[in-house]
């Protein structure tokens, strides 16, 4: 068993886990969660670089490290655990993350159990990327949005009682209708009477009738789609995002929200490729209304949680959108998407959360010019808003170009004009991107009190350089990202669609 | 050809970007000016040496004369499909490198009298990383070998742009300026990213070679599809001009231009007069052998660049700030290079007038970045000597100021298409193009070049001449060297250009071709001119009221003329009446109301509900069991009903 | 007159064997030696319930009294999951049956509480309904005494009166169906009732079976019969309600299921099938209509287990083996989860008096140990995994699917998304004791030792029953095979 | 005329119903004991009815008839106990009042 | 065709049954419903008679009218308070209860009705006697009680302990 790498993605938080109850003061519980964080990244890296090398040598299995170990007999239930190209860069992406956002809770009040929870809610999206057994996955899947309500409600600010109940509550009703569609699609997981929980297994006895799939798939795909902010599920984001503390949005948004995404393309889309061509249209609209919607929303909002948490809506939308456009290259650009939105939402997330804590609010009209009084801050600031706006040379644009040309690749009017539509949104970003940079970052300053302000800590530093490095590595050198998820798109789903 | 210099090229600035945005805070003023101009400097001969290179070596030249366009390098940086890939490529062609060397040098002009220009500024370093930025975006866009790059190193440029506009950050005019110009260029964008598209879902690539080679397999492989009655590759072709339309102002798409100039003057000349705005320009001539398959295309440019040089024209006659003065200015003279590109093709696979048009664009291209450098570096030495922008301010500064003054003139003539400086050439080419194409365009464009004349002379003379205001204790002063040495650069640039037998290095099909001035044109478009700098004489060499009168005279047209024709007003009626008011608050309430106010209400009626049925609950025992015994009796009716069914 | 045939009961005589030592012990023991009849109890119950659990013999399938009374590996280890929450009950009430004014009833409490366990085993096993009614009567009546143990309380007193209303007004109705089915079978053996039902459908039937029905659910709390649950629970001393909670709810979930598939199940399709879907949507969401409001603890783990029982019930309306399993393991983990809750609220109510929620207010930062038990109980119950609750809840929801048919699907997703309701309030628990900022109300207080090893023992069930996958592999194992598959269609 | 099982059903069920509407409105609980024992009756004598009419050969119906009436005994008592336990503490029987626990 | 005497008996009886029944839980007055409860008790004990199930008609009267009807008067003895011994019933929950019993009424008179209406007489058949009786008590086998009637002694017996620690002072 512990032969195997992926496990030790779970094993390691594990460690952390009860490390951490051991730890008696804060440079301990710092100690563990750096350590944890980046063993994580190193595993993370590891566990690329040998698939790299694996798929180099020419193993063209649909997975690699895959393994399984039984666990409730019966029903089949195994401990399944495999990767490909997007698990990794989600591994990754989750790595990453955790590293900056234990950097970014550097002074978190009660740290103990701060981290604890984190930690657990790593555990969980660990889990669920690792996983290839729908149930252990479901369970990961819960796992990981348990903690947010504590972390909210204990460690969050503002309404954060009405916002983590809403969270949970909504979150976990998406994952009503999931566990629903798991079950069913246990139940017709096989021609032959060996029901089985593995995706690859299922995938390849292809045994869903279309009628069940007709069923199935919204109910898997609204149950991931309100992790992934799909309209209109979204409003857990705005409030939940906006009460979290720091590190909790920079997780939450970076990569729980990637659960989402990455859950619909594995299950929803991956499993009933049948319903996915024929009611994708149906998503489509919604997803693409997201896009807009939520880039408009966006517009007008003056808490800058808010706004980003709109603007996640928003690019979130896209991630859906292009996997529904079903084909490699708009699929490829959700995930880079996904890998891009992670990083750079963690990167506002974490810079918000800084700024607050200095100035103490968070609406955009009490603020102004802090360009000139933390300027590393706001030159990250700047940093993220660009590549949220898709500018070359960071992670949104490559995303976006993908997803936009990939979409494109679908001849008929109606996905014409919904990636058209969807097009608009880079038009509709600059506006409330430059909005806030505008407002909150140039201009002369507000708030006289504002002008005793400091500029970013190391360890801030260190957690948005992190970042910034991140989302203009993939920006820069996105191919080796477009590879590494392209090679994995199964030839089996698009087969059935009759795709390319 | 090696890909260590073409490579060197384009590094260096994004090395000088890197090292002055991450250590320029920890360096003095100096140093990062000095570094700046190094790179540039370094990056400058390189260039020449590439263009030189090309244009003079052999090899680049095929056997029927033709100059080659020669791929250096082409690394695949993003594959989206087996077809569409976006490479990172350096093209190096008769317009490429044109363009390398125009870039090179007015950006080497402009670092150089930055030094002078910014000095004591806060964020100088700040402001040379970004100008290497820009630089090394420019130049990448040039040197693009396939739509999708230019694109990147479009909206780099866009970015970039949008910096250096909003380099005074406290100024709210500088944000607010800077916000408009990405917006409004991002909007155009659009246009062009659909198009892009468009056009790479019917030709399956992204490449310039392969698409401007054969073009007439362009629009085999678009045939038949139509959308709303014009073929996909009209749509295409025109969706890929607005993204040009955007980037070099044309109408209506110009608003954003005038506003930049609330960036550092310099910024000005480099960005907003002489290599960005033309980026449209060079984007058409790139794709020019496609649009040439297009007549809806081709008119669409020319009807689009007549009405902006004329009304550009127009506007810039009333303008008080010099700066917009010349912004106007520059969307005029960039509305002639695309009518010319326009003019240039018959629509039908055909070119006209041998394609003088395209060469005539490509030169006024090139002279018009020299001579406009010059008079914006002149402006900023005016602005640096007065402190403001308006020449309601200056007056007489010829005394004060005699290099600028000279300079200045010099620019002003090369763009009034006085010969023997190069704007004339040029201009007259670029007219010649016209006439041939249709009589109309031709007497519109020498309009609009007679205006052009007019307007630049009211400014000369305004500033330098008309009267003599008090200046006070601090007298204005002339430029110091790092700001007057590019000055008189240009200048001598600006005097000698147009004596390049331009022909030979850029034409439509690459073939050298001899330029012959066409002297009925030359000689009434002179004559045309010099009417207009004697009315411009007339009405501002001396104080009076003539101007005053002119504007009694017809107060709605200078009205409409002074307020640009309300444009501004109309965009700022669209985007915050009815975009932001109507389209975002609606749906941001929309959201917070009713679909939130959905997601509530489950919460609230579960609430109410739970409230309503609790008198179930009565604590009264005997309710429990008539309860029970009715919820017994109702099981079973319904267990009859589940029968019968 | 084969009287070796009691011998097949040997759980049953195990247990009289308990029951008759702690009588022997409460009698004749001399008064200072009460005080050890809680620990004597709790020992006794714990080498019972071992000895049933490890002693292999005892898991024999087994008819005796011809056809009257059945055991089976199944029914062995349903018995032997209520001995273990019998257990823990004992363990966590040994301090509150050594308090000062429970010392004159201590014996009985026991007593009472042995016979109730006796009348669920007969419950259980009973293929009779003569013996059934006479293990639901014993499993009842006795409750209700127990519920009136508490005599310094008001509540205790009325919550008896209540239950014993509304017990025997229940059983009056539950007697009448059986009269029924009597005419309608001429029998009351399981096995001849179902031979003589097969094929049947009158009106008569099917009030049979509603008032059949009615009579068990009023065991389980299932709407509309569960109006006596809250008040009840609430009234009772906290360790019969616990008892009453976990106990006699699984309990009577088993042997419901049992009456149904064996007496009842050629009727399944069309009958009580749909009666069930009905019970089942109105149990699950009118409990937790209820319970988001309530503020008092003991009431608010009333409704919640109104709300369980009908997820309970999904096993049943499974009607196979998987439900079956799915049922065991559901009441094992609930017991499980609900002890933790119970153990938490009753080492407070011991130590302060204090039940209301708002009295928990803060307990996280005087009590943390207690506040983590009762928020990882509260995460069990809602099915939040890691914890047993999800897991059981996922098998229950994956048994029930396994029946197939569409209207399983609607009933289940009606289910889940009730989850919803429910995890919201249990939610409000952990909010009160996590996230709440007024002062805290319970002062730090150390509890007892019987109270702390009752919740490691129920903590320990919680996070390994599920992760330690070999328990429901067993039960699934044991029911796959069991006798009881032959009614299942 | 002959007298058929229904003559005799419908008085016992007259009986029963009886017994619920005295269970439902009565206040005094010992009322409500008397009306239980009402609708036991009726119990009973539906099983004894069952049992002699329709099923002559056997007697499971007498016997559950048998052993209700212990049952109802045994009910009855601890019902009595229980009310006068709680007449003890609040010194009424009228069940309105008892109903401190509600909602 | 009954003979005119067993048709008298059963209008007595039967009209017996019906009325002491409402009248027990009509009347006002607490030791009458007792009183009439018993009446009642006799009839159903009468029935049995008719029915030839003596032994259970002994019990009936034995322990029905002769233990739970006495347990009753003590009771009722022991909690009324002289001067309060009749009850005024509220009309809201005489409809309520009116409403149930005719519901139940109705449900389950018509479930008989549509099951027995057109059904047996009373078949011949000997009656039970007290050894049958006696060995289906004791027997094991199929139709025999041993097992209920061991079960039923612990329940009786729990029943004692409970009704003495509820009822006795401390």
């Amino acid at each position: 068993m512990f032969s195997n790498p992926l496990i030790y993605f779970v094993v390691i938080p594990l460690l952390m886990l009860g490390a951490l109850a051991l730890c008696a003061n804060i440079k301990q519980i710092r100690a563990v969660a750096v350590a944890g964080s980046v063993a994580l990244m190193a595993l993370s890296t590891y566990v690329l670089l040998e698939y790299l090398d694996m798929r180099a040598a020419g193993d063209n299995a649909p997975m690699l490290f895959v393994d399984s170990w039984q666990w409730f007999t019966p029903l089949n239930i195994h401990l399944a655990v495999g990767v490909d190209g997007i698990s990794i860069a989600m591994l990754v992406l989750s790595s990453v993350i955790i590293f900056a956002g234990s950097f970014a809770s550097w002074q978190i009040p009660q740290p103990k159990a701060f981290f604890l929870w984190l930690i657990l809610l790593s555990t969980g999206v660990f889990g669920f990327f690792i996983s290839i057994d729908l149930f252990t996955m479901f369970m990961f899947y819960e796992v990981a949005l348990i903690p947010m309500y504590l972390l909210i409600g204990v460690w969050g600010s503002g309404n954060k009682n009405y916002s983590a109940m809403k969270l949970t509550l909504m979150l976990m009703g998406g994952s009503a209708f999931l566990m629903l569609g798991l079950i069913g699609i246990y139940y017709h997981s096989s021609a032959d009477g060996h029901l089985t929980w593995n995706i690859l297994e299922i995938a390849r006895n292809g045994a869903i009738s279309s009628g069940w799939q007709y069923f199935l798939f919204p109910m898997t795909f609204v149950g991931f789609g309100v992790l992934g902010a799909m309209f209109p599920f979204h409003t857990w984001s705005p409030d939940g995002h906006a009460s979290a503390p720091t590190a909790v949005s920079m997780l939450h948004a970076g990569v729980l929200m990637k659960l989402g995404g990455y859950g619909c393309f594995r299950v929803a889309i991956y499993l009933m490729p049948q319903a996915a061509n024929e009611l994708a249209w149906i998503f489509l609209i919604l997803t693409g209304v997201s896009v807009v919607y939520g880039a408009f929303s966006a517009c007008v909002q003056t808490d800058l949680k808010y706004i980003n948490a709109y603007s996640s809506v928003s690019h979130c939308g896209l991630v859906l959108f292009a996997i529904l456009m079903l084909n490699t290259t708009a699929m490829t650009g959700a995930i880079m998407q996904m890998l891009s939105h992670g990083l750079m939402t963690a990167l506002f997330f974490a810079l918000i959360g800084m700024i607050y804590g200095r100035t103490h609010t968070r609406d955009i009209r009490l603020m102004g010019g802090l360009m000139k009084i933390m300027p590393y801050l706001a030159v990250c600031y700047v940093i993220a808003g660009m590549a949220s706006l898709g500018l070359p040379g960071l992670s949104g644009f490559v995303a976006e170009m993908t997803i936009f040309v990939g979409s494109f690749q679908n001849a008929d009017m109606f996905h014409r004009v919904f990636t058209i539509v969807a097009c608009c949104s880079i038009v509709i970003t600059a506006v409330y991107i430059l909005r806030v940079v505008g407002k909150l970052l140039f201009g002369p300053v507000q708030d006289k009190h504002h002008e005793e302000l400091t500029d970013a800590t190391w360890w801030e530093r260190l957690s948005t350089v992190t970042l910034i490095v991140s989302v203009a590595a993939i920006g820069c050198f996105p191919n080796f990202f477009a590879n590494l998820i392209k090679t994995t798109f199964s030839p089996e789903i698009f087969t059935v669609l009759g795709l390319n | 050809m090696d890909i260590t210099i073409p490579a060197l090229i384009l590094c260096l600035p994004l090395f000088m970007f890197l090292l002055l945005g991450i250590a320029g805070c920890k360096m003095s003023h100096k140093l990062a000016g000095w570094l700046g101009c190094l790179g540039m400097g370094t990056c400058l001969v390189l260039s020449y040496f590439t263009a030189f290179t090309y244009y003079f070596d052999p090899q680049f030249v095929a056997e029927n004369g033709e100059r080659i366009q020669h791929t250096v390098f082409n690394l695949t940086w993003l594959q989206f499909t087996d077809n569409l890939t976006i490479n990172l490529g350096f093209l190096l062609d008769p317009i490429s490198a044109l363009m390398l060397v125009v870039i090179t040098t007015i950006s080497f002009m402009v670092h150089l009298y930055s030094l002078g220009y910014m000095e004591g500024e806060k964020g100088f370093q700040r402001y040379y990383a970004f100008l290497s930025l820009f630089s090394f975006s420019m130049l990448g866009l040039v040197v693009a070998t396939n739509i999708f790059q230019m694109y990147i190193f479009w909206e780099l440029v866009g970015a970039s742009s949008y910096l250096l506009i909003g380099f005074y950050y406290t100024k709210h005019s500088a944000v607010s300026a800077s916000k408009k110009a990405f917006i409004v260029t991002r909007f155009a964008d659009l246009g062009f990213l659909i198009g892009i598209l468009v056009l790479s879902y019917y030709t399956k690539t992204f490449d310039f070679i392969k698409m401007t080679s054969d073009p007439s397999w362009v629009l085999a492989s678009t045939e038949g599809a139509t959308f709303m009655g014009a073929s996909v590759l009209t749509w295409a072709l025109v969706l890929i001009f607005t993204g040009g339309m955007g980037k070099s102002a044309m109408m209506p798409l110009h608003i954003w231009l005038p506003d930049a100039m609330e960036g550092p003057t310099p910024v000005s000349a480099l960005i907003h007069a002489a290599t960005m705005v033309v980026a449209g320009v060079y984007l058409v001539a790139r794709m020019f052998p496609v649009y040439m398959m297009e007549g809806a295309a081709t008119m669409f440019i020319v009807v689009v660049g007549a009405a902006t040089a004329f009304y550009a024209a127009m506007v810039a006659c009333t303008q008080v700030d010099i700066k917009r003065v010349l912004a106007f200015s520059t969307i005029s003279q960039i509305a002639f290079m695309m009518v010319s590109l326009g003019v240039a093709s018959l629509g039908n696979g055909e070119v006209s007038h041998h394609g003088l048009g395209y060469m005539a664009s490509m030169f006024h291209m090139f002279t018009h970045a020299m001579f406009k450098a010059l008079l914006f570096l002149g402006a900023g030495a005016l602005i640096h000597a007065v402190h403001s922008n308006d020449y309601t301010a200056m007056g007489g500064l010829r005394k004060y100021m005699p290099i600028t003054h000279w300079t200045f003139l010099i620019g002003c003539l090369a763009i009034a298409g006085i010969p023997p400086f190069s704007g004339f050439f040029s201009k007259d080419e670029i007219l010649s193009a016209c006439y041939a194409w249709s009589p109309y365009i031709g007497m519109w464009m020498s309009m609009v070049a007679a205006l052009t004349a007019f307007y630049m002379f009211r400014l000369y003379f305004l500033i330098f001449w008309w009267n003599n205001p008090d200046y006070g204790h601090h007298k204005p002063h002339e430029a110091p060297l790092p700001m007057a040495i590019p000055l008189v650069v240009l200048a001598a640039v600006s005097c000698v250009a147009g004596f390049i037998p331009f022909g030979h290095f850029v034409t439509w099909d690459r073939m050298p071709y001899d330029i012959h001035l066409d002297w009925t044109i030359a000689g009434t478009s002179i004559v045309v001119a010099v009417c207009a700098i004697a009315l411009a004489w007339k009405m501002y060499c001396k104080e009076n009221g003539l101007p005053a009168k002119f504007k009694n005279a017809l107060p709605a047209l200078w009205d409409w003329c002074y307020h640009r024709f309300y444009w501004d007003e109309l965009y700022m009626f669209i985007t915050h009446k009815i975009i932001f008011n109507g389209i975002c608050r609606p749906i941001a309430w929309f959201d917070r109301h009713i679909i939130d106010g959905t997601m509530d209400a489950f919460a609230t009626v579960t609430n109410k509900a739970s409230y309503a049925i609790r008198g179930l609950q009565s604590g009264q025992v005997q309710m429990y069991v008539w309860v029970y015994l009715i919820g017994a009796l109702l099981l079973a009716g319904f267990g009859v009903l589940c029968l019968i069914m | 007159m084969d009287y070796s045939q009691f011998l097949a009961m040997k759980q049953e005589i195990g247990l009289l064997i308990v029951f008759l030592l702690v009588f022997l012990y409460d009698t004749f023991m001399p008064r200072s030696a009460g005080k050890q009849l809680p620990v004597f109890a709790s020992v006794l119950m714990l080498i019972f319930t071992a000895a049933c659990c490890f002693c292999p013999c005892l898991a024999g399938s087994e008819s005796a009294f011809a056809g009257m009374y059945e055991t089976s590996a199944v029914i062995a280890a349903i018995k032997n999951i209520l001995n273990i929450g019998v257990v823990i009950v004992l363990i966590q009430s040994v301090k509150w049956a050594n308090s000062e004014e429970m010392a004159p009833r201590r014996g009985e409490f026991y007593e009472l509480l042995l016979v109730t366990l006796f009348g669920m085993y007969l419950m259980i096993s009973a293929r009779h309904f003569l013996l059934f009614v006479i293990g639901l009567e014993s499993a009842s009546l006795p409750l209700a005494a127990m519920v009136a143990l508490d005599k310094n309380r008001y509540e205790s007193s009325e919550a008896a009166i209540k239950y014993i209303l509304t017990a025997v007004f229940s059983s009056a109705v539950f007697m009448m169906g059986l009269s029924f089915v009597y005419a309608l079978s001429g029998s009351l053996y399981f096995q001849n009732i179902y031979l003589a039902l097969t094929g049947q459908h009158s009106t008569m039937l099917v009030l049979a079976l509603a008032f059949v029905i009615s009579g068990v659910g009023f065991k389980l709390s299932l709407v509309p019969f569960h109006l006596w649950t809250a008040d009840v629970y609430q009234g009772a001393p906290t360790s019969v309600t616990s008892y009453l909670s976990v106990i006699s709810k699984g309990a009577a979930a088993f042997a419901f299921l049992v009456i149904l598939c064996q007496a009842f199940g050629a009727v399944y399709a069309n009958i009580w099938e749909w009666m069930l879907y009905a019970l089942i949507i109105l149990t699950i969401t009118v409990g937790n209509l209820f319970a988001i409001r309530q503020r008092n603890m003991k009431r608010f783990l009333a409704f919640s287990s109104v709300s369980q029982a009908g997820y309970i019930m999904l096993g049943v309306i499974a009607f196979n083996a998987m439900g079956l399993a799915a049922l065991m393991y559901y009441i094992l983990v609930y017991i499980f989860s609900n002890l933790a809750a119970f153990g938490v609220i009753g080492a407070i109510e011991n130590a302060t008096g204090k039940v209301s929620m708002d009295d928990y207010r803060g307990l996280s930062k005087t009590n943390p140990r207690l506040s983590l038990c009762m928020m990882l109980a509260m995460f069990s119950l809602a099915g939040i995994p890691p914890f047993a609750g999800f897991f059981s809840k996922f098998f229950i929801f994956t048994g029930a699917i396994n029946q197939g048919s569409v209207a399983i699907y609607v009933l289940v997703l009606i289910a889940l998304i009730n989850t919803i309701i429910s995890l919201y309030y249990y939610l409000l628990v952990v909010k009160a004791m996590y996230i709440a900022e007024e002062a805290p109300v319970v002062e730090t207080f150390k509890s007892s030792c019987g109270e702390r090893i009752g919740l490691w023992i129920t903590i320990a069930g919680i996070i390994g029953l599920g992760i330690v996958s070999c328990v429901y592999n067993f039960l699934l194992d044991t029911t796959a095979t069991s006798a009881i598959n032959a009614y299942f269609m | 005329m002959n007298i058929t099982l229904i003559y005799w059903l419908i008085p016992s069920l007259i009986m029963f119903c009886c017994g619920v509407y005295g269970f439902i409105t009565r206040k005094n609980m010992i009322a409500m004991l008397i009306s239980l024992e009402l609708m036991l009756n009726a119990v009973d004598i539906n099983f004894v009815l069952f049992n002699r009419y329709l099923f002559p050969g056997q007697m499971e119906g007498m016997f559950f008839t048998l052993f209700a009436i212990a049952i109802a005994a045994a009910e009855t008592a601890l019902a009595i106990a229980i009310i006068i336990n709680i007449f003890r503490s609040i010194k009424t029987v009228d069940v309105q009042g008892i109903d401190k626990m509600k909602f | 065709m009954e003979s005119v005497g067993s048709i008298i008996l059963y209008v007595i009886v039967a009209l017996a049954m019906v009325t002491f029944s409402v009248l027990a839980v009509t009347t006002r007055k607490i030791l009458r419903a007792a009183t009439y409860l018993l009446f009642t008790l006799f009839a159903a004990a009468a029935l049995y008679f008719m029915l030839g199930y003596e032994f259970l008609g002994a019990v009936q009267i034995a322990v029905y009218a002769g233990g739970i009807v006495v347990l009753f008067v003590f009771s009722i003895l022991l909690t009324s308070k002289p001067g309060d011994n009749s009850e005024k019933l509220a009309s809201k929950s005489k409809t309520l209860g009116l409403v149930a019993a005719l519901a139940m009424f109705c449900t389950a008179g018509y479930a008989m009705v549509a099951r027995f209406m057109n059904f047996v007489t009373l078949p011949e058949h000997a009656d039970p006697d007290m050894n049958l009786i006696g060995e289906t008590l004791m027997g094991t086998a199929q139709g025999q009680y041993l097992l209920p009637f061991e079960a039923i002694s612990v329940l009786l017996l729990a029943c004692i302990i409970g009704g003495v620690v509820i009822a006795r002072k401390h």
